[in-house]
């Protein structure tokens, strides 16, 4: 194959991908500035004459504000107290080297794997035990111990990559453990602490089992529950639908855009190295 | 055998030059050395020889063939990677195996010329490791093998030793040149590494800026380098360059640093030139001579053989090689430099006078 | 010494949180999955193994696992496949790379829930613009032959991208000169491939196999939007039927027995995997 | 340099920390902030009609109990949701709402589970007797009632009296003639759909295939009260819905996934000669500017040669949370919501079927509503679902067979079959 039908030939790819990946997403933002009445003709594709009334009435309508402050400090908390809970444990195991470290990691790893079907009932019950349904620390707790197990695994690896002469030096200097850990370690490996710290918050932004179990009411209700469990008389509101979807998918876009890089590191941080 | 021959090779990456013209001819059996500093392009060279880049413009034959257009499994060469670039999930027996398993050989075949090779070049004992069980040394066997047991037209090295430490790239050096001679392939050896290219080849050319500096036989690059870049980079350690003035034409008398010297009078001169000598090239005596000039001692190395010792004169340093042995740090000494043996160059176009 | 008792304290909040809210639950449900306990009416009662013999005359249970693995083994082989051939095409460098990987990591990244809400509305039958741009009229998700293979080509495309990414991440550890050496030994493109790219990609190849098939094993979000399981359960997975009955109709004792399915489904894969890793 | 970075994000944390607890308890503040007022809350599915007709009705209540505020709050679309978050709140023993509106098949499992506050004193005997017997059958349970009927609901058949009229034939009255009335008329107009219904797997197909089954003589339970669903009737009933759009191709394959507003959307636009659905479609297709208005007619479903029409019995019931804070509030709620003004109200202005059979006598609503007031037959005879407290379990086995029988997955004998073996080991499960 000649160099320039291969080039030709990667291009033609690249292109297909591209689409493939955005344009679901892309008619999702178009179906947002439908008119309803527009939404059961096609064509035309494109709306005749949009509008932004199904912005307006996502908010108007229903207590969408609320909710995305909800989803807003559910991911926020959850991706302060994982990655605060998950450095130690991962300075632990990477620096300090506990016997039985390699273990718990494999233990970490299993943990990982669990379905989360298997653990919503018994956590359901005790949740409910402790008096915490509807509520956002009751989401906070669970996707902080459910995403322990990547944060674990991803900043164990960057600790690991940091030389060990920097910890023995500050050690020499007089340090106590904790004192290296957060004032060498966690600067240091601040570029692996932001990767997993987006990882946590797309995971904790994007849950749903659990919020749709743990919540009932506006109080606690995210915005993943919002969307599953929108409410029409017997109708789907799909304009509105769009709407909404393509306001809570802003920050993930956001996020994507602006540190892709990170996290594509964070991802195969641990797929890759091994 | 083959002849390689490359005409007015250019190569642009993304709007850089790194390769601004070459033309070579390299004769069947040579071992030729591409020999540079790192980003001088001698490695794109070789890989436009091997065709893996392309070359902006230019042509390359083999044998008066033009191959340029040939991807590289139809120009029948050999390559030895740097890295070696072993593939660590095959034995050390299926990586020599690859060039012929890939050519779809008869089962004996393969056996046959794989053990012929490995016990050319030593690793009978190891076939069936894994690359990873391996150590430095017996990696390199296991690439050069792989590249031998193809009999290709032309073998290309892409500093093959250079991830070796400095006692086996010696010994491996040695086996490289015997193993060339027993095959006599036409050989195109990349390094950056002068010595290597002085004791491996018959022909060296050295590379800077994307252009070939001067091309020859290895001890002719080190009596008469071509211009000044060609003398600092050949001869270890460099060659000393100061300012030097005419003082007289006739006879030639020029100064270096306030050292008078004579030279011979078949020479080319100017009014500033650049006055280099090699530190072998300077005569030093720790007993003053009218001949001499004082200096101080800054820094001695001794090496055994001989020593290298830094002496600073006139606010000047001088790397010197002496045979003395009683030579100390703040001592004083005496020093001439031998008038035949110094290089000029213009000081604007950095040629050789 | 000191370092390593000291090491323990660090790992101490996070065994701690893992155990409360992981481990013990499990031990919790397997508990709860021997019992006929049914929350709206306040019936519990110790059954033993009786849940577990009636999984194997319950059809929808059966066929929730058939529907999961036709899943599982469908999408994670497309995924895998489709995400090599991107790697493969997408692997050398180009300008704009950061855009088009944000791009294509746009999928991975939106909620589940968001994408299988776009999907729903892209496959509607009367004003769905796959019909639409198809020129056809397939009843998607209400056709009990398409509405699994729809759930599994949205499942595709949200994860490929996913997929391709690691696999390349995978592709560009391996030292360029391997290629270039196999290349200068005569191999062709496609032998390269066989002999070189795909042996020393193995692991990473298993690495992404074993997220992806436990990820898909699991599958919940998607097809609960999506069709909630019908038309006819012909997409409910173990899941879904295991949610079903779990907070439906809140019997918490044969619910827990299906989730106990799961989990140890999950295991055997995961188990399985992991042997062909540490080969 | 690393310090103040690490500051301003222990202040972040710790300032999230504190939106997240304010967060949880803002809402158990408000209601217990106020000690002259109670405030109870209202949940309900969407209503037709926007929002602020039932506000302005929930106004006056407040304004006649001005120690009492109401909040309504709206549920997701599918009952199947409404239903899981009821159950995991009243499970849970959530006082976060006072009266809750329930659907017909609900009101016996949520009192057997001692959800819900008895009735019996507002909601005496001689008042019960003037409402439909369906709706205030389905709110007893062991003598007692539970929840008082809202608003009610029966299958009927729309149809596009135009086209009819077009082609001179009769309004069908057994399912035969509806197939070849469509078959016939399909054949002539282009683009249309004979008989569209609600075929997804969900409650609503349940409510369509008992109809069926009704009118062909069959039904899940015996008189003598015994969970039947194998018999011939009933095979025939399956058989015939999955004839209508695999033989006789009068239903479009799309009905497998309808829910109600997608074939009132078809018939809607006009692309529809015949369609199952609840009355409130009525008024959407009388609307100004509707592609059917004056087009449509209505009347009782058709049934199988020789039997008698059967509508599902469906509706809206109120009932009080047993675990409310203010139960006397949330009761004067349902009292008011329920009483004849309300009913009258919502039946004139919304296009809500009251329960009351008086009702229909009124002369006010007779004008405004003649259509609703046509429906009385139709609601006298509409029929429950089976009333049991497993109903959402039993429910739970019916969708997906049913769904299998007419994709034609199952045939109908053996979906019927797996339903009897399903349904008796969930019943087995109190026996013993």
């Amino acid at each position: 194959m000649s160099r320039t039908l291969k080039k030709a030939l990667n291009w033609l790819v690249l292109c297909v991908v591209v689409l493939w990946s955005v344009a679901p997403f892309v008619w999702q933002i178009i179906t947002s500035f439908k008119p309803s009445a527009e939404l059961a003709t096609l064509p035309p594709l494109l709306p005749a004459s949009p509008t932004l009334d199904n912005y307006i009435s996502v908010f108007s309508d229903r207590p969408f504000g609320r909710i995305i402050l909800n989803s807003l400090v559910v991911a926020s908390l959850t991706t302060v107290l994982s990655i605060l809970v998950g450095s130690l444990a991962a300075f632990g195991l990477a620096v300090l080297k506990p016997r039985g470290g390699y273990l718990f990691l494999g233990f970490v790893l299993t943990v990982s794997m669990f379905p989360p079907i298997s653990t919503v009932s018994p956590l359901y019950i005790i949740i409910r035990e402790l008096g915490l349904r509807d509520t956002v620390l009751a989401l906070i707790i669970t996707y902080t111990t459910f995403s322990l197990p990547l944060t674990i695994w991803i900043l164990t690896n960057f600790f690991r990559s940091i030389p060990r002469e920097l910890y023995l030096s500050a050690r020499v200097d007089g340090c106590t453990s904790f004192q290296i850990f957060y004032r060498i370690f966690l600067p240091v490996a601040a570029p692996g602490l932001f990767a997993t710290a987006i990882l946590v918050f797309i995971f904790a932004w994007n849950e749903f089992l659990f919020a749709l179990t743990f919540t009932s009411t506006v109080r606690a209700r995210t915005v993943p529950v919002e969307i599953a469990l929108f409410p029409g008389v017997h109708e789907m509101p799909w304009a509105e639908i769009a709407a909404a979807s393509v306001i809570v998918t802003v920050p993930v876009v956001l996020l994507v855009f602006l540190f892709q890089r990170r996290i594509i590191e964070g991802l195969t941080a641990g797929a890759v190295k091994r | 055998m083959t002849k390689v021959e490359l005409k007015g090779i250019r190569k642009s990456f993304d709007g850089t030059e790194v390769i601004k013209g070459v033309d070579l001819l390299i004769e069947k059996g040579e071992f030729f050395t591409f020999l540079g500093p790192s980003g001088c392009g001698k490695s794109t060279l070789l890989n436009i020889v091997a065709g893996l880049e392309e070359p902006t413009t230019g042509r390359i034959y083999f044998d008066d063939r033009d191959v340029t257009d040939l991807p590289p499994p139809q120009r029948d060469v050999a390559m030895v990677f740097q890295s070696y670039a072993l593939y660590p999930h095959m034995s050390v027996f299926e990586n020599i195996a690859f060039p012929l398993r890939v050519r779809k050989e008869s089962h004996h075949v393969v056996e046959e010329e794989v053990r012929k090779v490995a016990a050319l070049v030593g690793l009978e004992r190891h076939l069936a490791k894994r690359p990873s069980q391996l150590s430095g040394g017996e990696r390199q066997r296991v690439a050069l093998g792989r590249a031998i047991v193809r009999r290709p037209r032309v073998f290309l090295m892409d500093e093959p030793l250079s991830n070796l430490d400095a006692r086996l790239r010696i010994t491996m050096r040695t086996e490289l040149k015997r193993l060339h001679r027993e095959l006599s392939i036409t050989t195109i050896y990349v390094t950056h590494d002068q010595e290597e290219a002085m004791s491996l080849s018959d022909r060296v050319a050295v590379f800077h800026g994307g252009r070939i500096q001067q091309c020859g036989p290895a001890i002719e690059l080190y009596r008469r380098p071509a211009n000044l870049f060609v003398a600092r980079f050949i001869g270890s350690p460099p060659m000393n360059v100061m300012e030097a003035r005419l003082v007289s034409r006739m006879p030639p008398v020029v100064d270096v640093k306030g050292i008078r010297v004579e030279l011979a009078r078949d020479r080319e001169f100017k009014d500033r030139m650049l006055a280099g000598i090699r530190p072998e090239d300077v005569e030093l005596s720790s007993t003053p001579s009218p001949s001499m000039v004082e200096a101080v001692v800054d820094v001695a190395e001794p090496l055994g053989v001989y020593q290298l010792v830094e002496i600073v004169y006139n606010g000047s340093r001088l790397m010197v090689r002496t045979e003395l042995e009683d030579i100390r740090a703040g001592q004083r000494v005496y020093f001439k430099l031998i008038p035949e043996r110094i290089h000029l160059f213009d000081p604007q176009t950095e040629r050789r006078l | 010494m000191k370092d390593r008792r000291e090491g323990y304290r660090f790992l101490l909040p996070a065994a701690v949180v893992l155990l409360f809210v992981t481990v013990y639950p499990l031990f919790y449900v397997f508990w709860l999955s021997l019992h006929r306990r049914h929350l709206i009416f306040d019936i519990s009662r110790f059954s033993g193994l009786e849940n577990y013999a009636f999984l194997l005359q319950d059809e929808r249970f059966l066929r929730a696992l058939w529907n999961t693995v036709y899943f599982t083994v469908l999408s994670v082989g497309l995924e895998l496949v489709l995400g090599m051939v991107v790697a493969l095409s997408l692997q050398r460098a180009f300008s704009g790379r950061g855009i088009v990987r944000a791009l294509v990591l746009l999928p991975w990244a939106l909620p589940t829930v968001v994408s299988a809400r776009m999907w729903e509305w892209m496959y509607n039958t009367d004003f769905g613009i796959i019909n639409y741009l198809l020129g056809v009229d397939v009843n998607w998700l209400g056709s009990p032959f398409w509405a699994l293979n729809a759930a599994v080509l949205m499942d595709v495309w949200k994860t490929t991208p996913f997929v391709a990414l690691i696999l390349m991440a995978g592709l560009q550890v391996i030292p360029r000169e391997l290629y270039r050496s196999a290349m200068v030994d005569g191999a062709g493109s496609l032998y390269i491939f066989w002999r070189i790219t795909l042996p020393l990609l193995k692991p990473v190849i298993l690495v992404v196999l074993l997220f992806r098939t436990i990820d898909a094993f699991r599958v919940f979000d998607a097809i609960y939007v999506l069709t909630g399981g019908g038309p006819a359960n012909t997409t409910e997975t173990l899941s879904i039927y295991a949610y079903k009955v779990l907070f439906q109709t809140l019997q918490f004792g044969y619910g827990s027995t299906i989730a106990m399915v799961v989990f140890l489904c999950v295991g055997f894969i995961s188990v399985f995997y992991v042997r062909l890793l540490s080969r | 340099m690393p310090r103040k970075p690490r500051k301003r994000l222990l202040k972040l944390a710790s300032l999230l920390f504190l939106l997240a607890v304010a967060l949880t308890s803002c809402q158990t503040e408000k209601r217990e902030a106020t000690e002259e007022t109670v405030t109870i809350v209202f949940k309900h599915g969407k209503l037709a009609g926007g929002p602020e007709a039932l506000r302005a009705i929930l106004a006056r209540f407040e304004a006649e109990n001005p120690d009492i505020k109401v909040k309504d709050e709206v549920l997701p679309a599918s009952t199947d949701e409404q239903h899981q978050f009821y159950v995991i709140n009243l499970e849970a023993g959530s006082p976060e709402f006072d009266v809750l509106s329930m659907d017909v098949i609900w009101v016996e499992e949520f009192a057997r589970a001692g959800w819900l506050r008895p009735l019996d004193g507002i909601f005496p005997p001689e008042e019960r007797e003037d409402f439909f017997a369906g709706p205030i059958s389905a709110v007893t349970y062991q003598g007692s009632v539970y929840a008082i009927p809202w608003y009610i609901d029966a299958g009927l058949l729309y149809y596009r009296k135009d086209l009819l009229e077009k082609y001179s034939m009769p309004v069908p009255r057994t399912w035969q003639e509806l197939v070849s009335t469509a078959k016939l008329i399909m054949e002539k107009e282009k683009d249309i759909y004979g008989f569209i219904w609600q075929g997804k797997q969900y409650e609503g197909l349940v409510c369509n295939v008992m109809e069926y089954m009704w009118s062909r003589g069959g039904g899940l339970i015996d008189e003598d009260g015994r969970f039947n669903a194998l018999k011939k009737e009933n095979i025939e009933a399956l058989q015939f819905i999955y004839d209508l759009i695999h033989t006789y191709r009068v239903s479009p394959p799309l009905v497998t996934t309808a829910m109600e507003e997608t074939t009132r959307h078809i018939f809607g636009s006009g692309r529809a000669i015949f369609m199952r659905n609840w009355p409130y479609a009525w008024k959407i297709f009388e609307r100004e500017g509707s592609a059917v208005k004056g087009k449509v007619g209505v009347t009782v479903l058709p049934a199988f040669e020789g039997y008698s029409s059967a509508a599902t019995l469906g509706g809206w019931q109120l009932g009080v949370n047993r675990y409310s804070p203010h139960p006397e509030a949330a009761e004067r709620l349902v009292r008011y919501l329920t009483s004849y003004e309300v009913q009258k109200e919502m039946s004139i202005k919304m296009g809500y079927r009251p329960p009351r059979r008086s009702l229909y006598e009124d002369e006010e609503l007779r004008r405004a509503q003649p259509f609703i007031v046509e429906l009385y037959p139709v609601f006298e005879r509409a029929r429950p679902r089976p009333e049991t407290p497993y109903y959402m379990m039993i429910t739970q086995v019916l969708q997906p067979e049913f769904s299998a029988a007419i994709t034609g997955l199952k045939s109908p004998e053996e979906a019927l079959r797996s339903i009897q073996r399903q349904v008796e080991y969930i019943l087995k499960l109190e026996e013993r």
